[in-house]
């Protein structure tokens, strides 16, 4: 028997494997390094970053919910700047491709990202993560609007020669229409799903347990919405999907290539299990040889097909 | 380090009521580790996929036996974690990330005032004993609520040790009646020692933290604090963790419990913060 | 101490307790009597009429998620007809109060039921069901369209005497436009939320485990989400709110309240523990008595207080 | 009902490698259920509220003590919940409702032949008792994989009832080999009884209750089925696991397999609609 081809390549990425792992959930590379190898790892996701440094929000940042995860870490990050400098060094040596994630609170934000980070930062593509509030529209989400994810991606899309993969959130009434948008944008690729808005009350103190009040929810409870998402938007938009929302085992992730993911993320499945990337990577290989399937890319989108 | 600890010994730890438990672990983290430094540890046993606890829960390093290859964990049973955690059974095997974070320094010299409050005094005991085989003199200074407690949290291990037990409880039923801080207060003004001499490390409630280490920047006492924070990786990838400190140039800065921590020195803690 | 005052009062409903169960995990009353006796709850709400007969969705209708249920159930009911004609003399004759669910596909669908359900019925109130697709309009939900809601709603009200409970959709970019919509079309209370939309692939079979390939998720999963929703719309719309979304637990019914909610309502959980709503109430007594609370009332929105 | 059931018995039933359980619990349950019908159990001890997996799981009764206030379940590891429940110890309580549904009915006299594939076996041993005592002439029909298989499946149980046991395997390492739809045509040719004295009752694969429903249509057997339904409530309330009949007339119907089943008379299912 041949051994299955793990690699993968989209909108001009080439991964060994379709296997990445999800911004603000893997730090900036090295934090998970002792437990899974980034050798074996398709790609990372860095944190993401803006363009001036963030101390983000305070404490408590996280809540545990029935299969899920609250955070509202509020998007930390050291700033472009103390990216490019202290760390871009250091992400460039890794061996595996880099992603980075770029967040912002006006077109300006994702401009200025986009212009600073090209092809010859070393990174593998700019994942555009459009969950934030627009502050010069009353606060108006980006990634609840599809006109102004088009914008941004467009705009995006005409400073960086990278590959810009659009990561949309979940909480909109038409995915579609959002995943429509952003390939007008000129999109190479979509992330499905940023988190659900959530939170949790302490019934004790009687107040909001996260700082922030409201929260991203992540986690196996997300993971039949994402999936549906990856679902509607592989059938309706022909741009390669990078699926995330709750992955934590192998058949997670083989649940989301034939709902047509051609490549998939794994966040707070980490923090369940450091070696979850290890396990669905042999548990995806061992289904597509125990099905005589040459390829992983051969998964995508194949719960779609009648039988 | 991911390793799976076979669950050797699992009990109550002392009077029920107080719902402590001992939990020793067979694994290969005891090798490593160091006092002050956590376990991730996983509730239920790995080989039940259930989602709901989703994380695991940090538990301090209580013992640590190299040469037996084992751990031992001591926790209160506190919400659903650690309630489903409390029935794992001997023989069982828990999925472990560890050792976790840094763990206390030790003087080269001098003395080690340890500060503990409530349930804070379990990852001093690895600490008093890592002290004293090094030859230093160690105090302790332990607040709980009352004799009971104090007696089913191990007050006979620390008599064992033989050093100086400044006991203090809410209630007045073992030791002197009040907190913490007035047994510390006591001791300094009673004390011949230079302050320079001596070094302190606390654990415990975050208010009782933060007065000792008023007290010891009053008289030039480092110190050093183990804090708690709600936990996503345990590695520093996340921030879920974050505290804010002081840095060199008075800069707010924001530190990561899981891995910067959970040991920091006293003084460069900013206290206000929900931190 | 005096014993704490359960009994509540809003939008013209009068119910013993705050608990209700929700559309179609109740059936029509007569199913969890030897579990949880009727006279123990604050009210029912019975399972979502048409006004034709429909058989629903062929099974698999349920899929299981992680601390989540997938349905799709397909609104399989008897008919208004038949509803009227066998159900509803047994319905009147329950002792708690009893909760219409309708839904429709067109406006006139909606007429018609409020038409034929009037206080005379014995029915406690009306609770609008607007998470269906309009085949009038291109199959654009009612319940994601802020306009179409509040047409569904006003038509409702002009036909029926009975209170009128506007139940909202999740699957939407704005909670509170829907709530604000329904509220201009003369909702007396609001209910929150029905389930999320979702999906899960048999990665053996390669195909969806539903045989609709989409579901409503509900459960403990989507209980942050709906906390969420239940906390937004308390502070932006003066209207009582049933909260319903994955509560199992007496703790989590508190959560709902001091979020804002009125009432509370069961579905899921019922499944998972038939006394639930016995243990929940009791639950709540003790909370409120703990804290020397005269009135269920007292504990509505209490987390919204600065403190 | 709902109940806690103490687990007095909880071991391997045969081989291991068939994954199978057998399960006693104690509790009242037993005093009124009847063959055929079923509990939903809930996998994880009560204690501990974890809420993934969700809901109970239904598993029929296949052995009903009542002077012992015992019920047997037997069931088959087959994924993620039924793997929590195979862990429950002696000793540990488990919630279940119960007697759910309606079970077989018996006929007044004459023959009654029972028909299993596989695991469907496991409701028919409590009917096949209550028929014996009741003075019927009971057979069996069943058809699994292999020997070992029926072996582990509770075989000699069936031979120590005294009754003609026709056996089938896929592999023929036991009986006829091939299915049981073929044991039971031989039979009817091969009998003097005229078929109106008989009446069947079917547990299996759907497929083999379909075939097996055929071929008493053809000889005019009665024939009762019992439905396997993913369920949600399972009691009639959310309309999860419906399958179609046909009514009287002729018309198609919904039908609970909680409430209304799990069996029905094999003529009215329909099996062509996914159910
Ligand atoms: C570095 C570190 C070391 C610790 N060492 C010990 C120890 O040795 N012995 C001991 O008894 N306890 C210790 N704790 C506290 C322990 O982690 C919590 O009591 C435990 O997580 C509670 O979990 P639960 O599921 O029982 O409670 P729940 O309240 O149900 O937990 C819900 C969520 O809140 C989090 N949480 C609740 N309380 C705390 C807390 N105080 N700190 C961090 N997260 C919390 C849980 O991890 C979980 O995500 C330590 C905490 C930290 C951060
Ligand atoms: C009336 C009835 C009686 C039954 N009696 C027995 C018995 O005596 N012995 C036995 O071994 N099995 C029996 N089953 C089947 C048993 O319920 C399933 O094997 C079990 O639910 C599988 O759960 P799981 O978590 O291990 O599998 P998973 O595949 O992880 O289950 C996932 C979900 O699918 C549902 N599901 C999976 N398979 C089935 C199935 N065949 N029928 C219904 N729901 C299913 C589960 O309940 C759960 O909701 C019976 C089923 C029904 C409906
Ligand atoms: C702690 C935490 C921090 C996150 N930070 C970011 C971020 O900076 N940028 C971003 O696009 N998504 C961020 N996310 C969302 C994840 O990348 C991912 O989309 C989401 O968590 C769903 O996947 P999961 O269920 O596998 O975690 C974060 C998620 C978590 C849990
Ligand atoms: C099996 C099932 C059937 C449902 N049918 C209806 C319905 O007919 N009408 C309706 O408005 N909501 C219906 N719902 C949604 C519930 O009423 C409720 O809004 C949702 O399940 C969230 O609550 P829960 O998590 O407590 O179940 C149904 C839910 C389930 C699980
Ligand atoms: S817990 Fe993730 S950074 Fe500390
Ligand atoms: S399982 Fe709910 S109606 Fe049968």
């Amino acid at each position: 028997m041949n051994p299955v081809n793990l690699s993968t390549q989209f909108a001009g990425i080439t991964l060994r494997n379709p296997l990445i792992t999800c911004s603000g959930t893997y730090g900036f590379g090295e934090e998970y390094t002792s437990y899974c190898p980034l050798e074996a790892l398709g790609g990372i996701t860095l944190k993401g970053i803006t363009p001036l440094p963030r101390l983000g929000n305070p404490v408590p940042r996280l809540a545990e919910t029935p299969a899920g995860l609250l955070n509202a870490v509020g998007l930390e990050n050291p700033g472009l700047d103390e990216f490019i400098q202290s760390y871009l060094p250091k992400i460039r040596k890794l061996p595996t491709a880099a992603i980075a994630n770029i967040s912002g609170f006006s077109l300006e934000d994702y401009v200025q990202l986009a212009r600073a980070l090209q092809k010859d930062s070393g990174l593998a593509a700019l994942e555009v993560n459009i969950s934030c509030p627009n502050v010069k529209h009353g606060g108006m989400h980006f990634g609840t609007d599809p006109q102004s994810a088009q914008e941004v991606i467009a705009a995006v899309k005409a400073e960086t020669d990278l590959p810009v993969i659009a990561k949309l959130s979940p909480n909109v009434t038409d995915i579609v229409g959002m995943a429509r948008a952003v390939q007008l944008g000129g999109a190479d690729a979509i992330s499905l799903i940023n988190t659900l808005l959530g939170m949790h009350i302490d019934i004790y103190q009687q107040r909001p347990v996260l700082a922030n009040t409201f929260g991203g929810l992540s986690g196996p409870a997300i993971r039949p919405v994402a999936v549906r998402m990856v679902w509607q938007v592989f059938q309706a938009v022909d741009l390669p999907i990078i699926g995330m929302g709750g992955i934590t085992t192998w058949q997670d992730a083989v649940e989301f290539m034939l709902a047509g993911a051609t490549a998939i993320s794994i966040g707070t499945g980490n923090f369940v299990n450091p070696q979850a990337p290890l396990e669905i990577l042999q548990g995806i290989k061992e289904y597509c040889e125990e099905r005589g399937l040459a390829s992983v890319r051969d998964l995508v989108g194949l719960a779609h097909h009648d039988r | 380090m991911l390793t799976k600890g076979q669950v050797v010994v699992h009990e109550s730890l002392g009077d029920e009521k107080h719902k402590l438990k001992r939990l020793v672990l067979k694994g290969p983290i005891a090798r490593t580790a160091q006092a002050g430094q956590f376990v991730a540890i996983q509730v239920q046993d790995s080989s039940i996929s259930s989602f709901d606890p989703l994380l695991r829960r940090p538990i301090s390093l209580a013992g640590i036996s190299s040469e037996n290859d084992e751990i031992t964990l001591l926790y209160r049973v506190q919400g659903r974690g650690t309630e489903i955690l409390a029935r794992a059974k001997e023989g069982e095997a828990l999925s472990i990330m560890g050792p976790l974070g840094h763990g206390f320094s030790l003087p080269e010299a001098g003395e080690l005032w340890l500060v503990a409050g409530g349930i804070g005094i379990f990852p001093l005991y690895p600490l008093a004993l890592s002290a004293l085989s090094k030859g230093l003199t160690v105090r302790l200074f332990w607040g709980g609520e009352n004799q009971s407690f104090l007696e089913s949290a191990g007050l006979s291990s620390w008599e064992k040790l033989g050093i100086p037990l400044y006991l203090s409880t809410l209630d007045g039923s073992l030791g002197q009646k009040g907190l913490v801080t007035e047994q510390i207060n006591d001791q300094l003004r009673q004390m011949s020692l230079s302050s320079s001499q001596i070094w302190a490390a606390a654990c415990g409630p975050k208010k009782m933290m933060q007065a000792v280490t008023e007290i010891c920047k009053n008289v030039k006492v480092p110190i050093e604090v183990s804090l708690e924070e709600r936990m996503g990786c345990a590695v520093g990838a996340c921030l879920g963790c974050v505290c804010t400190l002081i840095d060199e140039t008075g800069a707010k800065v924001h530190k990561k419990v899981c891995q910067d921590g959970p040991v920091f020195r006293g003084e460069e803690v900013v206290w206000d913060e929900s931190c």
